[in-house]
């Protein structure tokens, strides 16, 4: 049973953003597919990230157009983007120190608690159903990424790799309908690197999420997705499957930085 | 036999299950670290569970007689379908997990499989590498459909799947499992366990109802085991061990059997459970000391000081006062307070603190060991026995235990010691037969009933059965004395710094010996000197390393010495293998046994050049890694003599 | 080294999330509650529940919602005393202008009234953090002093602006002696306190926790960082609030807003730095180690300085006071940033291992 | 009250004079958190501090400029053990930690001073005649103070000399690489730790200078502690790491405060100089959080 690729769902169009004088983006164009994995590259500082956070709408695009679920918008809002079921990691590991690997986990489902704060204060009751329920959402997605061995230990105190990793958990504890992963292999070895990446086909395989995700290993962009975007300096310079956009020699010549 | 009160006697295990389900049927039966917490089953879920698949067996064409392959880690769900196989007259395989599939295959159709139960995607991927070579495979059900999801294979079923079916089946046909229950006879194969078998081909073990359950009721009696037992479950389910005492001694007393979340959490796992009835091979008794030990040369100098002195307290009277022997009261004061500071806080890190029976077997254990838990007041009893015997032979009773002895004879159970020193035995728990082997059973078997175990052995004075060695392992130096090398071996493994050793003499004038240090101790003790390493290789190489096991060895030449029938066997030289033995590469069985014969024909190079005074030897050989990869390990191997002793503890060379 | 923990495992997830998954530590906490419910009352003296017990039960309730705000959302707050102020003025107020108001009600009626000027001065937050927004809340602290002070309303025109705190009784009891004020603040703080560490190990103590670690991802993930915040300040006030009431009717028995000072705001801040931020824990220690630091002081400093033939006025002895308190704060800051609470953690942790170290 | 626009004057030039003095005492916060990124709630406790030492040894006997000498000494003492003890433990911590500290600073500063100098109040005579400028009042019929326009006069001077220091001196450019970097600045091969020390004395000196004109106005007490409090509306007003925007902010903080006092005050009471800077900054903060000179945070994520 083969994965299927369905309809746009989100669409971008001519979105350009500004921090005061500094264009992050200039007019960029692109779309995602439900169920794809979709790869962003770029050489560092081509405006990737940026991407990501318009998005979901961490910053908002002086300019363009984003069309999310047929649904016409100017910019998007961090809130409505999680309540769509956006969820994302970061490219520097955005996990609560102070808190451990379950409760990082379990601040993923906030979206889905129905109780009040005063059932909570109660607890016994309706906040404990509710809270057990959740419990075994997350426990599930701890099983699914293979870390019970750190269910309760503070996030501050994992390797990079394992926080990597739970920052993954803390996403697909939302059970998102696109993950937006930024960087998700970065600083890893290749032992976790495997690791991660199986994780990610797993994760678009078995429950459908649609990915978009930045990376800088060639290898593993070209193995996982199925369409890639490439960007330089805020412009989108390539747009493709990763045969396509192997060969295109504007991408070529970014990555091999040779004169225009 | 025990009789239920309509009559019907419980000589089967299924009809036990169907017993427990009735009369304590809420209680726990099995539990699982899962998702975070301990799943737990009752009797009664598990009498439904079984019975359920049972019928979804039978609706995939499982017949009385046929055979389950069962393959993965010790998971409830794998459990309960040797009873849903007994149930339906059928018997179960468990195979072992960590095989590669080319290992699988003989047993697969050795045992003609027709419908394998697995663990998960891992195993279903090595049973369709091989299914073309297995015709007779017709299908395979798995427990855990992670990463299955996509496998189109109509043969393919997923355990849910084989439930549901079954729980239609048992609603339409309510009669249907207590009809087959009823048919089943306590003659009947319960299970197939096959020898790891140090030489040959394996051969599966035929065990029927009414030997396991002898063998059951006989260790449960003897230890007076209750429903409110817990035992840790994590040894290979193929191995006869973990069969006798997870599933024959568990469903015959009603005790719950608690497997751990994976193999990297058993010692947490062991720590939550507590379990009050225990068993382990003597390797993780002896890993669980150095471990001890290594964590607390950490420790401050006061807690180590406290530490070492209250273990001497317990050393002198802790297995005495545990044994209730006579101990002045002023070391009684100083045990009790020691248990207060030191065993009980320690028996409580190793999870052993709830411990009432702890069993150990597979393989001798160093009297120091047995005596350092004994001390700390755990009651650790080696038992002895074969896959052919239910594992039962031998049991040490309470308060009557001699740490060089494998205890008496098990209640029902007979031994004759042959001429030439072999033990014989006979009894109920004796195999029906080797499957498909009448050769091999008429062999194992002599004409007055007995099994040949094929360890040497005597009764002392008290009754205590004692092993020297493997009958045909006991061999002779070229002067004449008799040479026992695993009894060599266990005194080297005895020292945390060694994990395992290779012992050389038979028809040669001296002993020699291969070692393989141990990489955590010695790891560690490199470290606090500062001695850096770049892996196994290079530290066994260390000049320092071969210090320090050089002393050990000449430790073990003194205690040899002291002995008359052993003096003469004393190790002469020895060297530092270059890698681990590994079962991957058939140095070891799968129980971590070594293969003497194998190893001294792959490494004859190097006994060699043991034997012919070489102070070097080159040697370079080929390794499988974890991933399938093939590698080259290669070294300037150093050979050491060690000083030998006369009978007074000189230095005799 | 007491804690033998083999054999308690969980088999279910609401075991496992109980107050005290350890055995050891339930027996400890029925101890403990057993001491103060029964024991105090029976060997306890006046001086001791006046001097000692009572105000190092409301201190701990008012630490306990300053570390909520602080410790658990991460918001600096300066003006603890003016939510306390807010919180004895309101249920004086309600008390004293509706007939048959009872008691708790009353308290809690104060502690809402202080929850309102919470969310008030939390708005803010909003746009600022860290120690722009200690400014909003010394705004609140001056504000809240001067408005009490200069409006007459809220000490019913009293002259000298001091309340007197009029005489309680609770489901009929009359409330009066020291040992009763105790029992009455120990139910209140007991009750508020296993509410409070509901709250943090709930959805909304991980919303809180996860604004104070990385608001940014906190807002990512869906966490609404206005609700959140404000939830902080209104729930942290209400305590505060309600430790204030209690100051006046269980402790002071006569208040001026002039009580209320920007010293008292850092003495709360003070305990969580010393007792442990966001640890509910840390606001009981906390609280008990400044309270008892001056009495500390007094019965050491004095025969100290005598036996060196040094006369100790009381102005010394409480620029010592200063001075040790700064110095711990400073030194606890250093050395150990989560408090005695931690302290406390890490020595359970040795002894869950003992004998080993680690 | 009748509108006179000379009495508004007067008020205005009453509290733009005090708000220099708010601006002293705020360029020793600006001076230190540019530097080291600490919020130094102490400032306030040092400014008492050194105005009770000044005002302890004068009182001791010693000439003016012997006593100047032997306080500056004591703030440099003060500022290198501040160093020493309280921020290189703290090295790397956050800044709200770091700010909390400051607080436990204060009060350990506030007991050593009583606990030298005593508790009550010291009065300090500069020589300087604290009378209305005769000029002003008999051509304008403005009542501004003699002390007050030379105390204004020292604060600026003070703040050229500042200047100076940072723009001219080694040492003053080391200190500005710092506030931009810190690995630059180790990178010119100066201690960390010594650039600190030198922050904390030079802030010491500022507080010494603050201390000395607050204390000839109001006597060297225990209420100086309170003007660092104000410096934090000051500080928001004007930017946290601008020198300018201390002067700038302490101007209109002085202002606002007094022509809200006398203008408004009495509506409602009177007293509301205690708070009426707080709520100014905070409503200012809500449009501008980074103040009026302050460098506009983008956060990166």
């Amino acid at each position: 049973m083969a994965r299927e690729i369905g309809e746009v769902i989100l669409d971008l169009r001519n979105i350009s953003l500004r921090f005061g004088g500094v264009k992050a983006l200039t007019d960029i164009s692109f779309d995602v597919r439900d169920h794809e994995i979709r790869a962003i590259i770029g050489p560092n500082g081509a405006g990737k990230s940026s991407m990501l956070n318009v998005i979901n709408g961490v910053y908002r695009p002086q300019e363009g157009e984003i069309i999310f679920h047929g649904e016409h918008r100017r910019d998007m809002d961090t809130h409505e983007a999680s309540a769509a079921g956006i969820a994302r990691t970061f490219q520097n590991i955005a996990l609560f120190k102070g808190m451990s690997v379950l409760d990082n986990l379990m601040t993923g489902r906030n979206l889905k608690i129905k109780t009040n704060f005063l059932q909570q204060a109660l607890w016994w009751g309706p906040a404990q159903r509710e809270e057990i329920e959740h419990r075994k959402k997350v426990e599930e997605v701890i099983d699914f990424l293979e870390i019970e061995h750190i269910r309760k230990t503070p996030v501050g105190r994992l390797p990079y790799g394992l926080q990597k990793r739970v920052e993954l958990g803390r996403a697909l504890a939302a059970e998102p309908k696109m993950l937006l992963l930024d960087e998700p292999m970065a600083g890893m070895n290749v032992e976790e690197k495997q690791d991660m990446c199986r994780f990610v086909l797993d994760v678009n395989d078995q429950f459908g999420t649609t990915i978009v995700l930045i990376e800088h290993d060639m290898g593993v962009v070209m193995d996982i997705s199925d369409r890639v975007v490439v960007l330089d300096y805020g412009k989108k310079i390539g747009d493709g499957t990763p045969d396509e956009v192997k060969n295109n020699p504007e991408v070529i010549s970014a990555y091999l930085g040779t004169q225009h | 036999m025990a009789v239920t009160p309509s009559g019907e006697s419980l000589d089967t295990f299924p009809r036990l299950l169907m017993h427990h389900a009735r009369v304590r049927g809420a209680r726990p039966a099995m539990r699982e670290k899962d998702l975070g917490i301990w799943q737990t089953w009752s009797w009664s879920q598990v009498a439904e569970e079984t019975q359920a698949f049972a019928s979804g067996l039978a609706q995939l064409g499982f017949l009385r007689g046929d055979r389950l392959a069962i393959i993965g880690d010790n998971r409830p769900h794998l459990y309960g379908s040797m009873l849903s196989a007994q149930m339906l007259g059928g018997i179960p395989v468990p195979m072992y997990q960590d095989a590669v599939a080319a290992e699988m295959l003989f047993v697969l159709q050795d045992a003609g499989i027709h419908i394998a139960f697995v663990e998960d995607q891992e195993q279903v991927d090595k049973l369709l590498e091989i299914k073309d070579q297995c015709p007779e495979l017709l299908h395979i059900v798995y427990d855990d459909p992670r990463g299955l999801n996509h496998y189109t294979q109509p043969f393919l079923h997923s355990f849910d799947e084989i439930v549901a079916a079954g729980r239609i089946r048992n609603q339409n046909q309510p009669e249907f499992i207590a009809a087959e229950i009823a048919q089943g006879r306590t003659d009947d194969v319960s299970v197939m366990l096959y020898t790891s078998g140090t030489t040959g081909k394996p051969k599966g073990v035929c065990q029927s109802h009414h030997a396991f359950i002898a063998s059951a009721r006989g260790g449960a009696e003897f230890d007076g085991l209750r429903d409110t037992d817990d035992i840790l479950s994590y040894l290979p389910m193929a191995w006869v061990g973990d069969h006798l005492f997870s599933i024959a001694q568990a469903i015959y007393a009603g005790f719950t059997v608690n497997c751990p979340e994976s193999g990297d959490t058993v010692l947490t796992d062991l720590r939550e459970i507590g379990p009050t009835y225990y068993f382990a091979p003597p390797r993780v008794f002896e890993n669980m000391l150095t471990q001890v030990m290594i964590r607390m040369e950490d420790a401050g100098a006061i807690k180590r000081g406290m530490f070492h002195y209250f273990m001497d307290v317990a050393k002198r009277c802790g297995a005495e006062i545990l044994d209730g022997k006579p101990v002045s009261a002023s070391d009684r004061l100083l045990y009790a307070l020691g248990n207060l500071l030191v065993y009980g806080p320690l028996r409580n890190v190793l999870g052993m603190t709830r411990i009432r029976v702890a069993y150990t077997a597979g393989a001798a254990i160093g009297p120091d060991l047995c005596r350092f838990y004994r001390s700390i007041g755990i009651n650790l009893k080696q038992l002895y026995g074969q896959t052919e015997t239910c594992a039962y032979v031998g049991l040490q009773p309470d308060r009557e235990i001699k740490f060089d002895s494998v205890g008496k004879p098990a209640p029902g159970v007979e031994i004759k010691i042959a001429d030439n020193g072999e033990i014989l035995v006979k009894g109920p728990m004796l195999l029906t037969e080797y499957y498909k082997r009448p050769d091999a059973t008429a062999e194992s078997i002599n004409a007055d009933g007995y099994f040949m175990t094929g360890d040497a052995g005597f009764l002392d004075h008290d009754g205590h059965l004692k092993i020297i060695d493997r009958a045909k392992d006991v061999g002779k130096l070229s002067g004449g004395a008799m040479f026992a090398p695993n009894y060599i071996e266990n005194k080297l493994k005895f020292f945390q710094y060694i994990k395992e050793a290779v012992c050389f003499g038979h028809d040669r004038d001296m002993v020699c010996a291969f070692i393989n240090i141990d990489m955590g101790a010695v790891g560690n003790w490199a470290e606090r000197r500062n001695i850096a390493y770049s892996g196994y290789t290079d530290l066994a190489c260390k000049p320092a390393v071969l210090e320090l096991i050089g002393d050990c060895v000449a430790k073990v030449n003194a205690e040899l010495a002291a002995e008359e029938l052993t003096a003469d066997t004393q190790i002469h030289r020895f060297l530092v293998l270059h890698k681990e033995l590994d079962p991957d590469d058939d140095e070891l069985t799968r129980t971590r046994k070594v293969r003497r014969g194998f190893i001294a024909d792959k490494y004859a190079v190097l006994v060699e050049a043991l034997y012919t005074g070489k102070p070097t030897q080159f040697i370079e050989t080929e390794v499988k890694f974890e991933d399938g990869r093939r590698g080259k390990v290669a070294a300037d191997l150093v050979i050491r003599d060690v000083p030998t002793y006369d009978a007074q503890g000189k230095r005799a060379a | 080294m007491f804690y033998r923990e083999t054999g308690q495992f969980k088999t279910s997830y609401a075991a496992d999330q109980q107050f005290f998954p350890i055995r050891q530590d339930r027996i400890g906490i029925a101890l403990l509650l057993l001491v103060a419910f029964v024991g105090v009352p029976l060997f306890a003296t006046d001086y001791w529940f006046s001097a000692i017990l009572i105000p190092f039960l409301i201190f701990s309730l008012a630490a306990l919602g300053l570390n909520i705000l602080t410790g658990y959302a991460g918001q600096l707050s300066l003006g603890s005393a003016a939510f306390m102020a807010v919180g004895a003025f309101g249920a004086y107020n309600f008390i004293l202008r509706v007939p048959g108001m009872p008691v708790i009600p009353a308290f809690l009626l104060g502690g809402l009234c202080a929850a309102a000027v919470g969310i008030l001065f939390g708005l803010p937050s909003l746009r600022i953090k860290g120690f722009y927004l200690a400014v909003a809340t010394l705004a609140a602290q001056f504000f809240v002093v001067w408005a009490l002070t200069k409006f007459g309303w809220f000490s019913n025109y009293s002259s000298s602006g001091v309340i007197t705190a009029q005489d309680i009784s609770v489901f009929g009891y009359g409330v009066d002696s020291p040992m009763e004020k105790y029992l009455l603040t120990l139910v209140i703080v007991a009750v508020m306190a296993v509410l409070a560490k509901n709250l943090v190990r709930s959805n909304t103590g991980r919303s809180w926790m996860a604004v104070r670690d990385m608001d940014v991802a906190a807002e990512v993930i869906g966490i609404p960082l206005m609700k959140t915040k404000l939830l902080a300040f209104a729930v942290s006030s209400f305590y505060c609030g309600v430790a204030g009431a209690m100051a006046a009717y269980c402790y002071l028995g006569t208040v001026e807003p002039d009580y209320f000072t920007l010293d008292l705001s850092f003495k709360i801040l003070f305990m969580i730095i010393i007792g442990g931020v966001g640890s509910i824990l840390g606001a009981f220690l906390g609280s008990g180690f400044i309270v008892l630091l001056p009495i500390f002081l007094n019965i050491t400093v004095h025969p100290l300085f005598s036996l060196l033939g040094l006369d100790v006025s009381t102005a010394v002895a409480s620029n010592l006071e200063l001075m040790v308190f700064g110095g711990l704060i400073i030194f606890f800051l250093a050395v150990e940033p989560h408090g005695l609470a931690r302290l406390w953690q890490i020595a359970k942790e040795k002894l869950r291992i003992w004998p080993f170290p680690h | 009250m009748p509108f006179s626009m000379n009495f508004f004057f007067e008020v205005l030039i009453g509290g733009l004079l005090s708000g220099v003095m708010y601006s002293l005492v705020a360029l020793g916060f600006v001076l230190i958190y540019k530097a080291s990124g600490v919020f130094n709630f102490a400032q306030g406790a040092m400014v008492y501090f050194a105005a009770l030492t000044f005002a302890g040894i004068v009182d001791a006997g010693a000439p003016l400029w012997l006593a100047f000498i032997l306080a500056f000494l004591a703030m440099v003492v003060l500022g290198v053990l501040t160093e020493r003890i309280v921020l290189r433990p703290l090295v790397n911590q956050p800044q709200i930690t770091l700010f909390m500290a400051t607080i436990g600073l204060a009060f350990f500063i506030e007991g050593v001073a009583q606990i030298s100098w005593g508790a009550s109040t010291r009065r300090i005579d500069l020589g300087i005649q604290d009378e209305p400028i005769a000029w002003l009042m008999d051509n304008y019929n403005l009542n501004v103070s003699t002390f007050d326009l030379v105390a204004a006069l020292i604060a600026g001077m003070l703040v050229g000399l500042l200047a100076l220091f940072f723009q001219k001196t080694k040492v003053g450019r080391a200190l500005r690489a710092v506030a931009d970097d810190h690995q630059a600045a180790m990178s010119i091969g100066i201690p960390l730790q010594h650039i600190w020390a030198i922050i904390w004395t030079v802030a010491g000196f500022v507080a010494l200078v603050a201390g000395m004109l607050w204390g000839a106005r109001n006597g060297a007490q225990f209420a100086l502690t309170y003007v660092a409090l104000k410096a934090l509306p000051v500080l928001i007003l004007g930017g946290f790491t601008s020198i300018p925007g201390a002067i700038v902010g302490g101007l209109i903080i002085g202002s606002t405060e007094k022509l809200a006092e006398v203008f408004f005050g009495p509506y409602v009471g009177g007293g509301i100089e205690n708070w009426f800077p707080y709520v100014l900054a905070l409503l200012f903060l809500l449009v501008r959080p980074e103040g009026l000179f302050g460098e506009k945070h983008i956060d990166r994520v």
